[in-house]
């Protein structure tokens, strides 16, 4: 009896050993995944998802902190590739994050109203629009991430969504 | 100006060979011909037979597993794919063995092997040889029943028209016969039941049903199916890598193991003139839907089947290989695919 | 396997001797020249004049409207009837833009200043020049040929390749244009190796084209430059691709996603060559360019020197119409050319031939059938593709699986198309799934560049704040040294 | 040799379709797919089940034969499976060969090298060292090999336009099938 009670605890305990050391995830673990989802991100850094940024929504995902359905810029695509990834069931985004753009959106300026007060410039998070200081400013097509966070900021309402040119 | 006369657009290439599947398997029928004369020549009209049973009963299979999926029928019926698997499995099978044998075979192969994983051109196993080892699986005694060849030496009991066509479909032999008197094992099968009991090869090879190269009559109707393999190079509907990469195969394993002991194994021209080998490399193996697709994966998908075909016919409890060999080659087609994707131009290795 | 070589293509009825029998001659003036403005790769022309105004033929009427963009001349003397949107062929058919010059037939010719010999003049000149001749790629992609020669400028050594492999079946205008104006070919080589500094040339021609090399030796040994030389290729389709003749003659092969320049190589066909010539030496811009006109649906099968923006009714017109027959109209060749709905539309500087197609042209195709993976497709696949498993991801338009066996790198050529049993419409199914690929790159891209920016602002306001809070305490220890 | 390669087939089985239907079981990332996974299982497998076999083969040999505690043959491998998986488990981990994520990796192989080794161990009692060894490392390489043509066969199947009511683990038994139909050939190729 002895001898197989300690065969089996002393199996045991290796075995729980090892799944000790199999749990714990090293740091470099973690950034390596939070890079891996980062990539899956339409990088608009809109903060749609209630986080800052995409990395930012990229670490909570890979904390368990977050659901896959809160990047609506990314759209569906990005819904599914993230459930692939992290193993969760596919389902669409969430609405409450916001409405998914059938097209992609960009941000424009009507030049005649705007008055240079450069706040949009400070909330571009992509250095999207340039422009100085009581001059009138632009956004730049190629480069707008249509992630609205200029539009809040400004003073006049100048600043409105359209389909980015082809 | 008048108004712009229309024309009819389409895309391009306007231009496309003249080609089509109907005509690829007409042509692989074609081929097969000379093989099907000289098996009725030394066997008898069983072979006649079997063709007619199985070519119907593949065609009302066919025609059912269409009307149940919803797909047009005339274009899949006349596209020959079907009659070339009920063909194949008739060669493979004894020329007296009984109707429900080919029926259910052929019927095994198209609904199970062809049209439950998507129909024609998504089979991954070739459905004449799937339908051919569920045979030889539950019926085995059945498939040895083989003939003696109609050549001098044998005194083989010539059956009529009549009399085939009665045993085949009763299952028993004329009044006059036991099956005894009318059936006499395949080289193969005979050379392996030798050599359990203990003979020599050059024992076994005293018995009447050998030749110089291998099984009597057998050599004659594998140079048929040479020919009809080599017109089918030519004609470039089927790629040399398939066969000869399976009887090189086959041919240096019976070297190396008949050079080791020739008193236990048989020479290498026995092995490619009997059995299936021949039909095996040229129609059967090289089944495009089932086969490797790059060159490089033809070559391993070949030779992986000539050693199995080899393997199985030597050491296991079966006397031929061939429908195995290929089952088992089928399965690994896709993971061979996979690893023999070409370089693509412009792309570092 | 790793070793650099052309593989694929077809051996194809050539059928172009039927155009090459009767020798080149002009075109007779149309009495309306369309010229859209988008008919070069790039940014759309500008035009420099307004409806009404009187042109002279050779003067300039559209300005390049970006970097990539081309210059635009007028073909014709006469009033610039309106500048409207007409049909295209370039857009099969959809109305783009264009410049509508009422041609009086007078012929007045503009007059350029008079220029210096072209070895007088910088390599930079020489460019600039050349980008002020409109001229573009003759080939058939009409990427403007300054555009082209500059950007290959970053990469040193460079080595000029002239295509004269003319690959596809019907076309012949570059063969016409070999056996008879290979002097202007030459020359126009001898420009280009100047304006890119370039040492080495070869001229690259099919070795189905006795007398088109002739000609090209003749005019070679005429001009005296070592550094051009004569290669012949085999005439299997596409040899004339620009990727495959770079392997064929250099032996290595343009990276994927790469441009021939990465290869230290500027690829230009030999119509463009011709075309340099034409306006650096007799300061003649691009305003014709010689065209095929074959088929079995046209009476006279023959080249044309063709005035852009000729109709294509007044040219099969000019040919002596259409016969009986004629069932399709198409502009390029038979592998690759499109299918346009009507002729009433202009020839553009990508126009190399015009097929006036019937039934005995057509291979009509029998009805489609499943893949039965036979992968004569991949064998013949000049990129080294499996159309088989492209098709097969493209049914069920898995785009990872499309990238990972390299839609991108197809080239469309056709080859696959052509030896399917099968009879699927391969080529159609890559183009129409490649818009959807493309898109997801550009996406991918563009989130990364939009990642790298976004780090690079966050590291800058960082810069700046840590910067602020340095200053901060910089002053505040000052006014406590000051206050003690 | 058959009834070997029918467990293997069983595993490979229940492998590959735990990988299709249950993402959350998947150790990988994104563009690995069903045949990325298997392809890590089958690495995976090279390296465990020998292992494995051995580690079972000296504990039986010189802790349970001599205490006379064969009957604890089976959990005490199981607990092997248990030490050898999450081993691996972190040193692929290093290697980068896969992501630090969910728990269902261990658990597929767990499954996997459990069926497999207890049924090699069943199979090799009183076996000399080196048969066990040389048998463990050949059923190794037979069911990575298994798996992977498995996976890739499965993948491939999954666009073809299969009849609906056979989508999926349906038409995954009749490959099974087949496949067991196939290795009938090899019977009698080693006398059990």
């Amino acid at each position: 009896m002895l001898p197989a009670l300690l065969t089996m605890v002393a199996l045991a305990a290796a075995a729980g050993a090892a799944a000790a050391l199999a749990t714990r995830r090293s740091n470099e673990d973690k950034e390596r995944l939070i890079d891996e989802i980062d990539a899956l991100l339409p990088q608009t850094q809109c903060g749609r998802c209630t986080f800052s940024g995409c990395r930012p929504y990229a670490a909570a995902l890979a904390n368990g902190e977050a659901n896959i359905d809160q990047c609506p810029p990314g759209g569906n695509a990005t819904a599914t590739a993230l459930a692939k990834m992290l193993g969760h069931e596919p389902r669409p985004v969430d609405p409450r994050y916001g409405s998914v753009p059938a097209r992609p959106l960009v941000a424009w300026i009507d030049e005649s109203a705007c008055i240079g007060c450069v706040k949009c410039i400070q909330a571009c998070p992509v250095d999207a629009i340039v422009g100085a200081s009581r001059f009138m400013h632009t956004v730049i097509a190629a480069q707008c991430t249509g992630c609205e966070l200029c539009i809040p900021p400004c003073p006049v309402d100048c600043i409105v969504m359209r389909p980015a040119p082809a | 100006m008048t108004a712009p006369l229309p024309f009819a657009t389409a895309p391009a290439p306007h231009v496309v060979a003249p080609s089509s599947v109907g005509r690829v398997m007409r042509q692989v029928l074609y081929a097969l011909v000379p093989t099907v004369a000289l098996h009725v020549v030394f066997f008898g009209p069983g072979l006649l037979i079997q063709i007619v049973l199985g070519v119907v009963t593949a065609l009302a299979a066919e025609a059912a597993a269409l009307r149940l999926r919803g797909k047009p029928l005339p274009p899949f019926l006349l596209d020959g794919s079907a009659i070339i698997t009920a063909v194949l499995l008739a060669l493979c099978l004894p020329p007296l063995a009984p109707w429900w044998l080919v029926v259910s075979g052929v019927a095994f192969a198209i609904l199970l092997a062809k049209h439950l994983f998507g129909g024609l051109g998504a089979n991954p196993f070739n459905p004449a040889m799937v339908g051919y080892a569920v045979l030889l699986v539950s019926f085995p005694a059945r498939l040895l029943q083989w003939l003696p060849p109609n050549v001098a030496g044998f005194e083989p009991a010539a059956l009529s028209f009549g009399e085939t066509l009665t045993t085949i479909f009763t299952g028993m032999p004329p009044a006059r016969f036991t099956w005894d008197a009318i059936t006499s094992p395949t080289p193969l099968d005979a050379l392996r039941t030798d050599l359990a009991l203990g003979m020599t090869m050059g024992e076994a090879h005293a018995n009447a049903l050998f030749s110089a190269f291998g099984g009597r009559g057998w050599e004659w109707i594998n140079l048929a199916t040479l020919a009809g393999g080599g017109w089918l190079l030519a004609l470039r509907i089927i790629r040399w890598q398939i066969p000869v990469a399976m009887l090189t195969a086959l041919f240096v394993c019976a070297s190396i193991m008949s050079a080791a002991d020739p008193g236990e194994y048989a020479g290498p021209l026995f092995h490619l003139t009997s059995g299936a080998s021949l039909l095996g490399a040229f129609f059967i193996a090289t089944d495009p839907v089932s086969a490797a697709t790059s060159g490089r994966g033809k070559l391993i998908y070949g030779a992986g089947i000539g050693v199995l075909t080899y393997v199985i016919r030597t050491w296991g409890g079966y006397p031929d290989g061939v429908a195995f060999a290929v089952l088992i080659m089928n399965l690994a087609v896709p993971l061979i695919d996979r690893y023999t994707i070409p370089r693509i131009y412009g792309h570092a290795r | 396997m790793a070793k650099p070589g052309v593989r694929g293509g077809l051996r194809l009825d050539a059928h172009k001797e039927r155009s090459t029998a009767q020798a080149l001659r002009a075109a007779s003036p149309a009495k309306t020249l369309v010229l859209p403005l988008d008919q070069h790769a790039g940014a759309p022309a500008v035009p420099l004049i307004k409806p009404g105004e009187r042109v002279l033929c050779g003067q300039p009427i559209a300005e390049p409207g970006g970097t990539v963009s081309a210059w635009l001349h007028s073909p014709a003397s006469g009033t610039i009837a309106a500048i409207e949107p007409r049909p295209a062929p370039h857009r099969l058919g959809a109305p783009s833009l264009s410049i509508v010059v009422a041609n009086d037939g007078r012929d007045e010719r503009h007059a350029e200043s008079a220029r210096a010999a072209f070895d007088q003049l910088s390599p930079e000149q020489l460019r600039e020049l050349i980008a002020r001749g409109g001229i573009v790629g003759l080939g058939g992609a009409v990427f403007p040929t300054a555009a082209k020669l500059n950007s290959a400028l970053r990469v040193q050594d460079l080595r000029l390749l002239i295509n004269g492999a003319e690959c596809e079946p019907y076309i012949s205008c570059d063969d016409m244009l070999m056996r008879e104006r290979a002097r202007d070919i030459v020359f126009g080589a001898r420009v280009l190796l100047h304006a890119l500094t370039a040492q080495s040339c070869v001229v690259a021609i099919e070795d189905d084209t006795p007398q088109a090399a002739a000609a090209l030796e003749a005019a070679i040994a005429d001009a005296h430059d070592g550094r051009i030389q004569l290669r012949r290729v085999a005439s299997i389709y596409p040899a004339g691709g620009e990727r495959q003749l770079i392997t064929a003659i250099f032996d290595v092969e343009v990276p994927s996603g790469a441009l021939p320049a990465d290869v230290n190589t500027v690829c230009l066909n030999v119509g463009t060559a011709a075309a340099v010539a034409h306006w650096i030496r007799d300061a003649q811009p691009l305003t014709s360019r010689i065209v095929t006109v074959t088929g079995d649906g046209v009476l006279e099968q023959r080249n044309l020197d063709v005035p852009l923006g000729t109709p294509l009714a007044a040219l099969i017109y000019d040919c002596g119409g259409y016969t009986s027959r004629m069932s399709r109209l198409i502009m390029g060749g038979s592998m690759m050319g499109q299918s346009l709905p009507h002729d009433d539309m202009p020839v553009i500087k990508a126009t190399n031939c015009i097929i006036a197609a019937s039934a005995l042209d057509l291979q009509p195709r029998a009805a489609e059938m499943p893949c039965i993976r036979c992968g004569n497709c991949s064998e013949v696949c000049p990129a080294v593709l499996l159309p088989q498993q492209l098709h097969w991801y493209a049914a069920a338009r898995d785009l990872d699986a499309l990238e990972m066996y390299g839609l991108a790198d197809c080239i469309e050529c056709g080859c696959c198309d052509y030896v399917c049993p099968s009879q699927i419409p391969l080529a159609e199914c890559f183009r129409d799934m490649k818009p959807a690929l493309n898109e997801r790159l550009a996406a991918r891209s563009s989130a990364d560049a939009a990642r790298a920016r976004f780090e690079a602002r966050t590291a800058r306001l960082e810069r700046i704040e840590s910067e602020q809070l340095a200053a901060l305490a910089k002053k505040r220890q000052e006014l406590t040294k000051k206050s003690s | 040799m058959v009834a070997l390669l029918m467990v293997l087939l069983s595993s490979v089985l229940v492998t590959t379709v735990v990988l299709a239907h249950m993402p959350q079981w998947r150790p990988f990332v994104a563009p690995t797919d069903i045949f990325g996974g298997a392809r890590i299982i089958a690495i995976v497998c090279l390296v465990a089940v020998p292992v494995v076999a051995l580690l079972g083969w000296l504990l039986a040999r010189f802790v349970l034969a001599p205490w006379h505690l064969e009957y604890l043959r089976t959990p005490a491998l199981v607990a092997i499976v248990l030490i050898v998986v999450p081993l691996l488990d972190v040193a692929l981990r290093h290697r980068h060969a896969i992501l630090p994520q969910q728990p269902g990796f261990a658990l597929v192989m767990s499954t996997n090298t459990a069926l497999l080794g207890i049924a090699l161990i069943t199979d090799l009692r009183g076996a000399t060292f080196g048969v066990a060894i040389l048998v463990a490392v050949g059923g190794a390489v037979a069911l990575a090999l298994l798996l992977l043509a498995f996976a890739a066969l499965y993948e491939r199947l999954q666009h073809a336009d299969v009849p609906v009511v056979f989508r999926e683990a349906p038409l995954a038994l009749v490959t099974a099938g087949i496949m067991a139909l196939a290795f009938m050939g090899f019977s009698g190729l080693i006398q059990e």
